[in-house]
């Protein structure tokens, strides 16, 4: 499959961008990197050697955030273009390296990270989670590559499936048979990757019977949600559902937390998907969790830069990283827990606790953790 | 034997370059009862109209074919050029080879081959027209003109100055809309009171206006000429009559708190019963249902009416229902400012001291909360303030249209801005919009000024060390920026009312896809709709400015003065008729009527149509199921014979 | 140019559970994901850059089951013009490879051979060097740059050290590669579906005239877990207590 | 059963430790077979080389030619083939080295003998060889079994056996005459090319921070550095690093790198390759930071760490600053 760069004038409606420069305005990289997404747009219009264009580092930089085109005037699909870049060079090749390596990883083991396929659910193997195939559920609790593997966002995984049981929830996991989601996958520009992934996502979903997604990431959530051409599953965010069994008398909290917390918007939950206020009923409901918010909350939430592939690029960025920037805003606002509701958000805020060296001053914590802890 | 007259149109090149006239003309010739065709350059021209004319008297012509543009175009042309040539002017029939030909095809054998079937199939119906006699009805000599902001005042005192009826409706219990809100105008920066109250006041002096507060049209019946409008009175609870404007009860008003302003954009606050602001006319008292105690929850100590010395505050008020008779309307019901809630990302409610155009207008009034000085919230003076253009205008996620009048009205707030505070002020804006008559002089002004002009949207607003900060790029540096203000003002566009589609629907009137008003013609009929006697003014049409608006509403009033003085109007005999003989009187017809023109005469069990209410619409012989139902011009023999040529 | 690159299926490790199979002869695989030997992989770059360069046909070839085409389809995605897979065993008996290969080569016209240096699964590391023998032909191993002029190449080989030696081999010869020899191109979904539709000849021993099977080099008598030896002592609590005792004992070493 | 041959590899005017370990692994298999070991000595001018080696092994045999001056695999192939012919051993044992590696694989197809490669343990078994092999990346032993034979190849993996010491009895020097005539066209030596250190040298550096392929990326280089910095360290990586541009090669610790015997080696995100391992096991103290408690390197440090460098690095390079 060749990809045309002149059909990217049409595509992605670059012939109508007035060069407002909101998209540069509210880009969360806009400091951090050259890239510059209004003159890409027009430069990508007017351009005779593209190819020359594409190999710029910093559309690497771009998290995919979707905050430029969630507010174009225009309805130019900055992102789309961004993306479509990225499938050129991939088709291409010339990608850079950990990119590259991701993409292989995710067609190998199912995961950009390499890790072995049959270790998908090893986190559960402890704690009575029914799996397809071997036992069967309506609803499929999708856990998504970071929270199968990644040591910090098990305990995110391990907590909701407590939570689950608690509550009465039945549900059940596709354990070793569960596969990447692919949406960051197409960020990173495979295109051909992501179909073929939600193609056997979608068929292994229905062969399961299942009849309701549950996703831990917001970035799988999206992808289900808007991405997956024939799905027509209902899926929910967990945010969500946990929003509908604390308002329904579900669960029952009685711990109180005594903290102060914050609450950081993923932007696949939150811009992408309007997913604002589940996650802040949650919080709102937890004994002994004063709850405060962030100046740049809900459509103004700062991207954490964890999205659009960014976990694995490297490089075409500089400066102090907006996770760092975030940590200092929730605590200058005097909250002791950051709380966020996206694999991603949490490991790079983990990370930027840890650069920022105030790690004695707060703490990160998943939404679903916090609940736990109030269970008892 | 019937004598046809075909002539082909070239229309310059229009026409001719894709269709072969010649080979029209040859066609044409061959065709049953056609005694002459011919070609011409403009037949709407006055050679072209002589060549007809000459024809009919000197081959005695019956029957006319004319294959050009639209029928929408130049029907009324050619009927008339009959009507002086001796003949019925239905015996015409227009053959649009121009834009269902010429002008969508491209291959000239083909577009050719086309215009033979239509121009055919237009022969074949002329052959069945039947000569019509137009109709004639009188008019009502007066005039409805709904929304009392400047247009409506405008057209209303225009109307009553040439010594016509008019009825003035206004929603708001006191009269001036949007403008009566304004500090400055721009370019001139007159006061917009100084030169408004006299319009107000006028109105409630002249006796030929009758002003009808707190009202809003419910119903409208009839036709242009003979319109019936049911408006329904809104209760006041005070007594107009006896009101003297004292404010007494409003000082005694327990509700002490207050609510949200609407007068001051929320900037201040008022009581249940209130007085809107100090020139408000009428200069009468009102009070809210949704906040007076004793009207919403029943209960209160009536302090209002002890204080009333003149009695005037009667809570057993009842909404009352008005009926009307008039000859025309104007509709002049303004426009709704655009709500920044909508785009989240520029803080508005969330953040103090960010706040719309309107709402820095009635800061920067002498007569509004602030008595003219720009504060912020904690009533320090902001060393900073930005001003973002095109917000909620030319943005797919809110209105697409440019609404025309911000980048000035911006502008002109930056200077008072400036003027009055010293503060450093940024306009972030798109492109600058000073179309008007001494607007980009105005423009170079400000900018003279010392405001910093950055070419770029403002994207978001957020807090940062307790100020405002602005996110944006300049765009013509290529720079992104953040700029820390104290005060941003939003330059909201103009949006159509929350209610124009009741509106509409009352009215019978359509809206353009931006939602306002649309008019009959975007350029030729700009102040007429598509309802006879119904017209337009101001910003329910279209965001404008305050001389076009102006302009339009004196433009309403003539038409409407140029209706009323005719005495009489002729309308169109393209009616449907119910032939008794056939109808069975199932009464589908009466049902699917839009116009409500049919009625159901018991004694003979069948329907009937009112001529005078029928617009010809064709709804109720398409549905008859015994053709009794017949459209004058619409026959089913005409329309067959004109299809079965086409297709054949 | 005409070059041949011979290459392998191989299972991934790296990463996975290693489980060993009841007769104790190998470790299982149903479980493994499979891909192409990462040296190989490095081969069929740097032969198709050859390619870019000079011209000619880029033919891969493997010995081993049905499966193994998957690998060819990767290979003619990167740029490999034909395919050869040879039905036989996977068999990990360098010398037998080596010499089907060889029957298979022979009577192609070629100019230069790459294999990986080894494979990642048994790692013998010496198809090449003796598929070069075979044919008669001279090799240089674990080859990180190549430099042709006319009839022959310059090589840099990566010694032990940090070192490498330059050579000059005449060709035809079999070049076996390292890896980081060149920057890997990622090879896109679309490009190896596209690369599904080329043609890749299959054939059997027979065809290529291959009978001698004689008793095999080597046997794998029993495979195991390699003993575990002495262990880190591990550092435990919160990052802060580990970095706590990990400073205490950069302290104390330092001296 | 004849004597075993163990080829002596050197370089540059150096015999290679592997060498020695050879000599070792050779004289046990060959007290075990009752049997004599040579050392084979192929070069130029190698006389000082010769005599070390008879203080370790009864007899050397030399093959003195200046084509032979520096390694040439065919050159070798040719000296080598020439003295199995005449001396008829029952085991040739070389290095799993550049020069074994190049020459194993030829040498056996020629002289048609069983060929075992990368041997971490070797035995005779009833005449037969038997060898050990380090499989799948080191992740599985296998132990086979070579065909029946008179004569085999073994190459050896460096850095597992002992090395012979200088005895006190010394064997006797044979010089052999050279069976070569002349060079040859097909392949021809030119040089030895060394990278030029352009940063430090990270052979002299007392304390090393050493990054694998688990660190993630090259923007997370910087951090490292400046942990070095803090440490008064020096930088080094695994091969992965270098293959990947992230770091030059000069920094490369492993058997195609460096060697470094450094007072502290803290290796992270390393999972242990025994390339490596060779390659730093002789430092003072070992430091792993690895997020995989099964990797190898927990093998041969003294102290781990079982977390995400991300966790750890960043608090340890504050804490070392202050």
């Amino acid at each position: 499959m060749k990809i045309d760069p002149k059909t990217f004038v049409h595509d992605y409606q670059l012939n109508i961008c007035i060069q407002c420069g909101t998209c540069t305005g509210g880009c969360p990289v806009k400091f951090r990197s050259p890239l510059n997404m209004r003159r890409l747009v027009r430069e990508t219009y007017l351009t005779d050697n593209f190819s020359s264009l594409s190999k710029r580092a910093e559309l690497w930089a771009c998290t995919t955030c979707s905050t430029c085109s969630l507010r174009c005037p225009s309805g130019v699909k900055n992102v789309e273009l961004i993306m479509g870049i990225r499938n050129f060079l991939a088709n291409k090749g010339e990608i850079p390296s950990t990119i590259r390596d991701a993409l292989e990883n995710t067609l190998l083991q199912g995961n950009p990270w390499g890790r072995f396929r049959d270790r998908r659910a090893d986190w559960a193997k402890d704690l009575g989670v029914k799996i397809f195939g071997e036992e069967t559920s309506e609803t499929l609790l999708y856990v998504g590559c970071a929270p199968s593997y990644d040591p910090r966002v098990q305990s995110v995984s391990t907590a909701l499936v407590r939570i689950f049981q608690k509550a009465g929830v039945d549900f059940a996991i596709l354990g070793k048979k569960e596969s990447c989601c692919g949406n960051e996958i197409r960020r990173m520009g495979e295109q051909a990757l992501f179909k073929k992934l939600a193609k056997d996502n979608t068929a292994l979903f229905k062969k399961s019977g299942v009849k309701r997604i549950i996703t831990l990431s917001p970035h799988c959530f999206n992808a289900f949600k808007n991405e997956y051409p024939d799905l027509n599953i209902p899926v929910q965010h967990y945010t969500q559902v946990l929003a509908d069994l604390i308002g329904g008398g579900k669960l029952h909290l009685s711990k109180g937390l005594g903290i102060s917390a914050t609450y950081h918007d993923p932007c696949f939950l939150g811009k992408q998907n309007k997913v604002f206020d589940e996650p802040r009923k949650i919080l709102a409901s937890l004994p002994g969790c004063d709850f405060i918010e962030m100046e740049r909350s809900r459509e103004r939430s700062l991207c954490c830069e964890g999205g659009g592939g960014r976990m694995w690029a490297e490089g075409g960025t500089e400066g102090k990283r907006n996770g760092e920037i975030r940590i200092r805003e929730a605590v200058a606002l005097g909250a002791k827990t950051l709380a966020t509701a996206c694999p991603f958000c949490l490991l790079t805020f983990e990370d930027s606790v840890k650069t920022s060296g105030l790690a004695e001053q707060i703490v990160i914590k998943d939404i679903a953790e916090l609940v736990v802890e109030t269970m008892g | 034997m019937k004598q046809i007259g075909v002539y082909i149109c070239h229309c310059g090149t229009n026409i001719a370059a894709t269709v072969d006239c010649e080979e029209l003309v040859r066609f044409s010739s061959t065709l049953p009862g056609v005694k002459i065709a011919r070609d011409y350059r403009y037949l709407c021209s006055d050679p072209g109209q002589d060549l007809i004319t000459k024809d009919i008297r000197n081959l005695s012509l019956d029957r006319v074919v004319i294959a050009a543009c639209s029928p929408r175009m130049h029907e009324a042309t050619f009927r008339n050029l009959l009507s002086d040539a001796g003949i019925n002017p239905y015996l015409l029939n227009i053959a649009n080879i121009r834009e269902q030909c010429s002008w969508v095809h491209q291959d000239r054998q083909k577009a050719t081959e086309k215009a033979r079937h239509i121009l055919r199939a237009a022969v074949a119906r002329v052959l069945g027209h039947e000569a019509l006699k137009t109709r004639k009805f009188g008019i009502q000599p007066s005039t409805m003109v709904v929304g009392a902001g400047i247009a409506g005042i405008q057209a209303a005192l225009n109307i009553a100055s040439g010594g016509m009826k008019v009825t003035l409706i206004e929603k708001a219990p006191f009269i001036g809309g949007h403008m009566a809100q304004l500090d400055k105008t721009f370019p001139t920066l007159d006061c917009s009171s100084c030169i408004f109250t006299p319009k107000t006041v006028e109105v409630t002096r002249s006796r030929q206006i009758e002003l009808l507060v707190s009202s809003e049209v419910t119903e409208v019946t009839g036709f242009v000429g003979n319109f019936k409008a049911k408006i329904r009175k809104n209760p006041t609870y005070v007594d107009f009559a006896r009101c003297t404007g004292c404010g007494d009860c409003v000082e005694a008003c327990v509700l002490k708190k207050g609510v949200p302003s609407e007068f001051e954009e929320g900037m201040s606050r008022r009581r249940a019963i209130y007085i809107p602001f100090p020139q408000a006319v009428p200069l009468k008292a009102v009070i809210d249902r949704e906040s007076c105690l004793l009207l919403s929850k029943g209960k209160c100590k009536k302090t209002c009416v002890e204080a009333c010395k003149a009695g005037a505050i009667d809570f057993d008020q009842k909404e009352e229902v008005i009926e009307k008779e008039v000859g025309s309307i104007i509709i002049a019901t303004g426009y709704d400012p655009f709500d920044p809630h909508l785009l989240p990302q520029y803080g508005y409610g969330v953040y103090d001291n960010i706040i719309t155009g309107l709402q820095f207008e009635r800061l920067s009034s002498p007569s509004g909360p602030n008595r003219g000085e720009i504060l912020l919230k904690d009533g320090t003076v902001p060393r900073a303030i930005a001003f973002l253009h095109c917000i909620g205008s030319r943005d797919e996620n809110a209105n697409l249209h440019c609404s025309r009048i911000c980048c000035m009205a911006s502008m002109k707030q930056a200077h008072l801005a400036k003027e009055k505070t010293g503060a450093e002020i940024y306009e972030f804006y798109i492109d600058i919009n000073a179309f008007g008559k001494g607007y980009q002089e105005f423009y170079k002004r400000v900018r003279e000024e010392g405001i910093f002009f950055i070419r770029g949207k403002g994207s978001e607003i957020f807090k940062r060390g307790g100020r405002l900060v602005v996110a944006a790029e300049d765009t013509l540096l290529g720079t992104p920026l953040e700029i820390p203000v104290d005060m941003v003002v939003l330059g909201t566009g103009l949006t159509a009312r929350r209610d124009a589609d009741k509106v509409a629907q009352t009215f019978g009137i359509s809206r353009s896809a931006d939602g306002f008003f649309m008019e009959a013609h975007p350029k030729l009929r700009p102040v007429a709709t598509q309802v006879d006697g119904v017209f337009l003014a101001g910003c329910c049409q279209s965001p404008k400015d305050i001389p076009d608006t102006v302009a339009q509403a004196s433009a309403a009033a003539a038409e409407v003065m140029s209706l009323l003085a005719k005495g009489e109007i002729e309308v169109e005999p393209t009616v449907a008729t119910i032939d008794p003989e056939l109808c069975a009187g199932c009464k589908l017809c009466i049902e699917i009527c839009p116009h409500s023109a049919i009625e159901f005469l018991e004694a003979k069990g069948i329907s009937s149509v009112n001529e005078a209410l029928c617009k010809g619409c064709g709804a109720c012989t398409a549905i008859c199921p015994n053709k009794a139902a017949r459209q004058n011009h619409f026959t089913h023999t005409q329309v067959l014979a004109e299809v079965e040529e086409l297709v054949g | 140019m005409n070059i041949i690159v011979c290459v392998k299926r191989i299972p991934k490790t790296a990463e996975a559970d290693i489980l060993i199979e009841k007769d104790g002869k190998d470790i299982k695989r149903d479980h493994l994901v499979f891909a192409l030997n990462d040296w190989d992989g490095y081969a069929v770059r740097e032969a198709v850059l050859l390619k870019e360069k000079f011209e000619g046909e880029v033919t891969v070839i493997t010995i081993g089951p049905e499966e193994s085409k998957e690998v060819l389809t990767r290979c003619l995605a990167m740029g490999a013009d034909r395919a050869v897979r040879i039905e036989g065993p996977s068999s990990s008996d360098g010398h037998l490879i080596a010499r089907i290969l060889a029957q298979a080569i022979k009577g192609q016209s070629f100019d230069l051979i790459l294999t990986g240096v080894q494979a990642e699964d048994d790692g013998w590391g010496q198809v090449g060097v003796a598929l070069a023998q075979i044919l008669g032909l001279p090799h240089a191993s674990i080859v990180t740059h190549i430099e042709i002029e006319r009839d022959k190449a310059k090589v840099r080989r990566e010694l032990e050290g940090g070192i490498e030696e330059l050579l000059e081999v005449k060709l035809p010869a079999v070049l076996t590669i390292q890896t980081g020899i060149n920057e890997p191109k990622y090879v896109s979904l679309s490009a190896i579906l596209d690369a599904e539709d080329k043609e890749t000849k299959e054939v059997g021993m027979e065809e290529i005239g291959f009978s001698s099977k004689g008793p095999l080099d080597a046997t794998i008598d029993q495979v195991s877990f390699p003993p575990t030896g002495k262990m880190a002592e591990i550092l435990k609590g919160s990052p802060e207590e580990v970095v706590g005792q990990l400073t205490e004992i950069i302290k104390k070493k330092k001296g | 059963m004849n004597e075993i041959f163990i080829l002596v590899e050197h370089r540059q005017g150096q015999i290679r430790d592997l060498t020695y370990e050879m000599l070792g692994l050779g004289e046990n298999l060959a007290n075990q077979q009752g049997i004599s070991f040579t050392a084979i000595l192929l070069g130029h001018d190698v006389k000082n080389f010769a005599e070390d080696l008879a203080t370790r092994v009864p007899k050397v045999l030399v093959v003195e030619d200046e084509n032979l001056k520096n390694f040439n695999s065919i050159l070798y192939q040719k000296a080598l083939s020439s003295l199995i012919s005449k001396h008829q051993p029952c085991l040739l044992l070389m290095g799993h080295s550049a020069f074994g590696m190049d020459l194993a694989p030829s040498l056996s197809v020629e002289m048609d003998f069983p060929l075992a490669t990368d041997c971490i343990g070797l035995l005779f078994e009833g005449g037969r060889l038997k060898a050990t092999r380090s499989i799948y990346g080191g992740k599985v032993n296998a132990n086979i079994s070579l065909r029946e034979s008179k004569e085999y190849i073994a190459t050896i993996r460096p850095g597992i056996f002992s090395p012979k010491m200088p005895g006190e009895k010394k064997g006797g020097i044979v010089m052999e005459a050279s069976p070569l005539q002349g060079a040859v066209d097909l392949k021809k030596f030119i040089e030895y090319i060394e990278a030029p250190i352009t940063g430090e040298d990270i052979t002299q550096a007392e304390i090393l921070i050493s990054v694998g392929q688990g660190i993630g990326g090259p923007e997370h280089i910087p951090l490292f550095e400046e942990l070095a910095k803090n440490l008064g360290g020096t930088i080094s990586c695994s091969r992965p690093v270098v293959d990947r541009n992230w770091l030059p090669k000069e920094r490369q610790v492993g058997i195609s790198g460096k060697t470094v015997k450094p007072k502290i080696y803290i290796a992270v995100g390393i999972s242990g390759a025994f390339q490596h391992v060779t390659a730093m096991r002789g430092s003072d103290t070992i430091i792993a930071i690895n997020k995989d408690p099964r990797a190898p390197i927990f093998g041969v440090a003294d102290y781990g760490i079982v977390d995400d460098f991300q966790n750890v690095i960043p608090v340890l390079k504050e804490k070392i600053k202050g």
